[in-house]
């Protein structure tokens, strides 16, 4: 197994948003996505991507593009529509040598295979004693807008998050993006990687060498004092632009990127939270018993003495996605949302 | 084409205007798709006409269709309103769901049409349940669930085909078969044996249908929910046919390599609209005029229904948390 | 419709725990249970019961016991094991004039049916823009004990409060499962009823008269001013015992039965924590993204002034369910893990 | 019985010791539970220990297969040590999961025994997984999934057989078809057809075999994993079975109305231990003596394995967290 050579890159973990090395080359968080599968199918036999429809011109929003075309149909498989029996069949191939990735266009198609995730790949290493192991990577895309609606814009990390045996990781950034994946197909536990549609033409510099970031880790995008900010995929694109608002009034937001659901990074939350005594969580999803309630309540745990002010989060109103476009354009919190939340509660 | 003569001719006429209604329903989303006014994607139903046609012919207006993201057409056919079916895809307060549900999500329970789901595979248990629910309330009530080859794939197909055999259900899984789920073939998803023989395996007739043959869905559909109505249980039918279009959107996806062009050529001779439109014709069952008539009365009840789509006003921001509960 | 006529008792809400009218008859909460689906399908010929081998000799638990005699088998049915189809098929008749309770032997059979739960269920009254709505209530049982191990012994409420356009009740004492039972079944919104497996011999005056509890409103089961112990269902009687245990040495905890996850009584629970400071939540389930993770998100936006120390959580521990002896003892949290929380933060 | 002659003495003999093994193994087990030592539920497979032994018979070490809550037969048949398996009923660091798993999570990767579920139907897409590992790898391997008839009526049985014919893979679905889901009789879940029948809709051979004649189970599973190894995809087995026991625990329910008690006598008759051993001791395979040490032999073997089972030491508190990850 060519895995154990793969390097974790930890050097990024306190280096701050967009301040990539300039000698490298920039892609898009598609194509970062696309480099990593590919690094993946090249460095071991044993990796293989099925999806409904990976292999078709679309390509999975573009990152499987040409891959069955260049590692054969054995390798990158299309998949009838049958989740809950597609996720047991990938997790049977993962427990007995292979290292399965199973791509969704949408998160809202998940709840069709909770059976397979939550019942059998997240407890298998627990009920055999540790003996097999479940290195199954599931991929799945947030989807936003022009009337996706209530069964297509789901964003459902919260209900895996909830559930030991699983690691839920949502990069918000090409590098991540990359890194994360690699570390997922790499590693030995069922992951879940949620991406957002509305990411996939961010561009960042991303090493052309494949590398693995372990999951657990958070990062700080965004160095302040005056107000931490915890956000997690596309909202944290949206806590940055509220950042540079704030900072025209003269509030420094410190801006942390969760990538890691589930493990949590406690300790760069409570850290931030220590030096700024002020928490707005920003969350692509609903917000009862969401992550932005663990993180909260990890704030009420850890660092109430710290907290100068109430909690504020952001989340999704507590309602299905609407269809129309007036709805639609009142249902998702902006950065604007964020800022009013960090002037309440100074 | 089918034989035809025990068919009135008022309900050939009828099932022409119908095929017709969707046709040109859907050609004008098409056209007017590009203005961006409609914001939601629409997977149309173009080529597929027939099938919705022919069945709902049977339906009475109490009875209950369920249907998928590919829905107009269904819906047109078991009696929808054109105007609030219109305002919905574009998103307005007087649209079917108030422009909560978009094309995707469609509504009408005065029509027997108590929702779609744009989940693959999601209405083939609610129908059968609506079946149940009459059955046991003896209402004499039919139910339809209309849902693509991908669909068949899903586990709910097999839980919903196994429940209605053993309890007999008044139910008929209309599996409308045009050979792809997105860009996939069914080939890459299935082994090469025809859905409806999945039928057997649960004790219920399975029957392979022309779906481009109006009269052929006719005749299978009247037997299949003849035989819900007497209490004698579900049928699955395949119809198999043909969508023209890219899976969403307004464009064709020929180009784009998804099918092969000889194939979708191919189907195009077999336009279901135009083989029923000469069908009805060659044996004098609509005139040249009466034609020319159907198709101005259609036109301008789509004319209506895009103006009255267009017109209607937007749900308020403030009326965001209304009907979750 | 004869619901319309049945009034909700909300005379209890502020009732202290046992302290039954003594002129009612005590029944267990299984009997309680059975009690209200009696009487739902004497007074409705839309209700019908239907679950794996609810007609048989065990009968839920006793819940169902005898019914299927009572009643016929066409309002008390037998199921495939198809949860997934069967929610639907419950769903369908729902929305086509019935009021289904479909009933699974354990919460962990849940995830198979998640689709059409979560996306369809869920979603119906809002993407019918309030047309046509789900009458259908769940029941689900939490196993415990005697190696259930990992796949039967789940306590899956988060998964379900997390989602709008459900409820989700947990109710703990007698009285409050026939109310909250008979309310879900009156009701026209899809909801989820999590029972637990050892509440079934709990003893309670319930009246016989049918009655229905409103979702959304909590419980002081004791009153107390020195600490807020928030919790649901089981743990709603470890909570009692703790606070028995603190009392001893002077500490007066108040207890909340919280009965209702989804609406959440944050009302309640911020009146408590105004008066008493301190918070600990103590849930059947899991703590990541759990009902304890909101409670305290809660009291971190609403009651951070009246905070004077960190909120405590007791949940399971971050692990499937072990099938051994020893490492089942270890799993479960008791009183003794609330009195050591509470005593924590004093 | 079957008829014999193409399978060699020694085959026998070892079918009738593994069916013996079962019995006997399970027998102990009911004798044990009393005790309370045993702290976790157990589905026993008496009655039905011809089907593990006729089936594992044809495969490798390490062939694959997967089971369901009712699994110390497969287990055993396909070769796990007995100390491993009673630690685990026990609950003690020395059982097969290390006592994670407890009798409805049996695991031994050495034997080819991955992992069992405890969720109905929840095997049935590993062992299509495992066999598409297989064929991607060409390691020649075949996969079993073993499950009962409440199992065929789950989504996953469906999606399982369609991907499998699909994808031609070497599994075999191995229903075990004892008549009731918990105390649900078949008729109460499943139309009355055969639940082979199911097979033919994905054009895969189904055969319905008599579960309680080893030879009948043996010469049926020989066709299909020879079918698999071939490349010739997967077949679906109705294997006819009953359990003599509750549906958990290790009494009988015939008295508390679960089933009738003529059924279950008509099947007691049926036993398949028994039949065998008449067929072996008529056909001079196994001399009465040889039998009597074979009995003594398992019977010893299951000795040191409840000795094994109670002595070894319970998981600290301390490990609660191990495994998880
Ligand atoms: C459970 C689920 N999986 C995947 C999708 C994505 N998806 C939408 S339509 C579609 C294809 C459906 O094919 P088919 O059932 O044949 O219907 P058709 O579009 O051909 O009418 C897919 C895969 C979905 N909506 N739901
Ligand atoms: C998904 C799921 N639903 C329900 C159950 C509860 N349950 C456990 S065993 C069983 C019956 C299974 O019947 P069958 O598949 O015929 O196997 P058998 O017990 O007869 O061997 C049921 C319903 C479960 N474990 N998993
Ligand atoms: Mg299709
Ligand atoms: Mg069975």
């Amino acid at each position: 197994m060519p895995w154990t050579k793969l390097q974790a890159d930890d050097s990024r973990s306190e280096v701050v948003f967009h301040q990539a090395r300039l000698s490298q080359r920039e892609i898009t968080y598609r194509e970062a996505i696309k480099e990593a599968l590919t690094q993946a199918l090249e460095m071991d036999p044993n990796v293989f991507l099925i999806g409904e429809g990976i292999d078709d011109p679309g390509g999975v929003f573009g990152t499987t593009v040409g891959l069955k075309e260049k590692f054969g149909k054995d390798r990158v498989m299309d998949s009838p529509i049958a989740e809950n029996g597609m996720t047991g069949i990938a997790m049977g191939a993962a427990i007995t040598g292979m290292r399965p990735v199973f791509i969704h266009m949408r998160v809202d198609f998940l709840p069709m295979c909770m059976d397979q995730i939550i019942n059998h790949a997240a407890k298998w290493s627990y009920m055999t004693g540790g003996r097999v192991k479940v290195p199954l990577t599931i991929r799945a895309v947030i989807g936003r807008g022009w009337g996706s609606a209530a069964q297509h814009s789901q964003s459902l990390q919260a209900l895996f998050a909830h559930i030991p045996g699983l690691r839920v990781l949502m990069p918000a950034s090409p590098y991540d993006a990359k890194g994360l994946l690699l570390g997922s197909i790499a590693g030995n536990t069922p992951t879940i990687i949620i991406e957002h549609r509305w990411l996939y033409d961010q561009k960042e510099g991303v090493p052309e060498e494949p590398y693995v970031i372990h999951p657990g880790k958070g990062l700080v995008r965004r160095e302040g004092s005056d107000v931490t900010i915890v956000a997690c995929s596309y909202m944290v694109y949206e806590s940055l632009r509220a950042a540079d608002e704030l900072a025209k009034e003269g509030i420094r937001a410190e801006v942390i990127d969760l990538r890691s659901l589930l493990p949590l990074d406690e300790d760069l939350i409570i850290g931030s939270i220590e030096k700024t005594g002020r928490l707005v969580v920003a969350d692509t999803g609903w917000k009862a018993c969401g992550i932005s309630a663990e993180v909260a309540a990890v704030a009420a745990e850890r660092a109430i003495g710290s907290l100068k002010a109430p909690v504020r989060r952001i989340c999704l109103p507590f309602a299905p996605t609407p269809a129309c476009h007036s709805l639609e354009q009142a249902y998702y919190p902006t950065h604007t949302d964020i800022v009013s939340a960090v002037k309440g509660i100074r | 084409m089918m034989p035809y003569t025990d068919i009135p001719p008022e309900v050939l006429k009828q099932l022409y205007e119908t095929m017709l209604r969707i046709r040109l329903f859907e050609d004008r989303t098409s056209v007017l798709y590009p203005e961006q006014l409609i914001k939601c994607p629409v997977h149309l139903c173009i080529g597929q006409e027939a099938i919705a046609a022919g069945l709902c012919a049977h339906l009475n207006k109490g009875d209950y269709i369920f249907s998928t993201h590919r829905s107009h057409g269904h819906c047109i056919a078991k009696g929808m309103d054109l105007r609030p079916l219109a305002a919905e895809l574009y998103g307005k307060s007087t649209g079917c769901a108030q422009g909560r549900g978009g094309s995707m999500h469609l509504v009408d329970p005065e029509h027997g049409i108590p929702g779609t789901s744009a989940i693959v595979g999601g209405c083939i248990p609610l129908a059968a349940g609506a079946a149940l629910a009459s059955k046991l309330r003896g209402d004499g009530k039919v139910s339809v669930a209309f849902f693509g080859d991908g669909a068949s794939e899903e586990g709910t197909f097999h839980e919903s085909l196994n429940y209605a055999a053993l309890k007999k259900l008044p139910v008929i899984f209309a599996c409308e078969n045009n050979n792809y789920a997105t860009n996939s073939p069914r080939h890459a998803r299935q082994p090469d044996v025809s859905i409806a023989e999945r039928a057997s395996g649960y004790g219920m007739p399975g029957v392979f249908v022309d779906g481009n043959d109006v009269l052929a869905v006719y005749h299978a559909s009247r037997e299949a929910v003849d035989r819900a109505r007497a209490g004698e249980g579900p049928t699955l039918l395949e119809l198999r046919t043909y969508r023209w279009k890219a899976h969403v959107g307004p464009n064709p996806d020929i180009d784009s390599g998804c099918r092969p062009a000889d194939e979708y050529e191919a189907w195009l001779e077999r336009c279901p609209v135009n083989m029923f439109g000469q069908f009805v014709a060659d044996n004098n069952i609509l005139s040249d005029d009466e034609i020319g008539s159907m198709l101005a009365k259609v036109e301008k009840e789509i004319d209506e229904a895009i103006v009255f789509g267009k017109a209607g006003p937007e749900p308020p921001a403030s009326e965001l948390y209304d009907h979750v509960y």
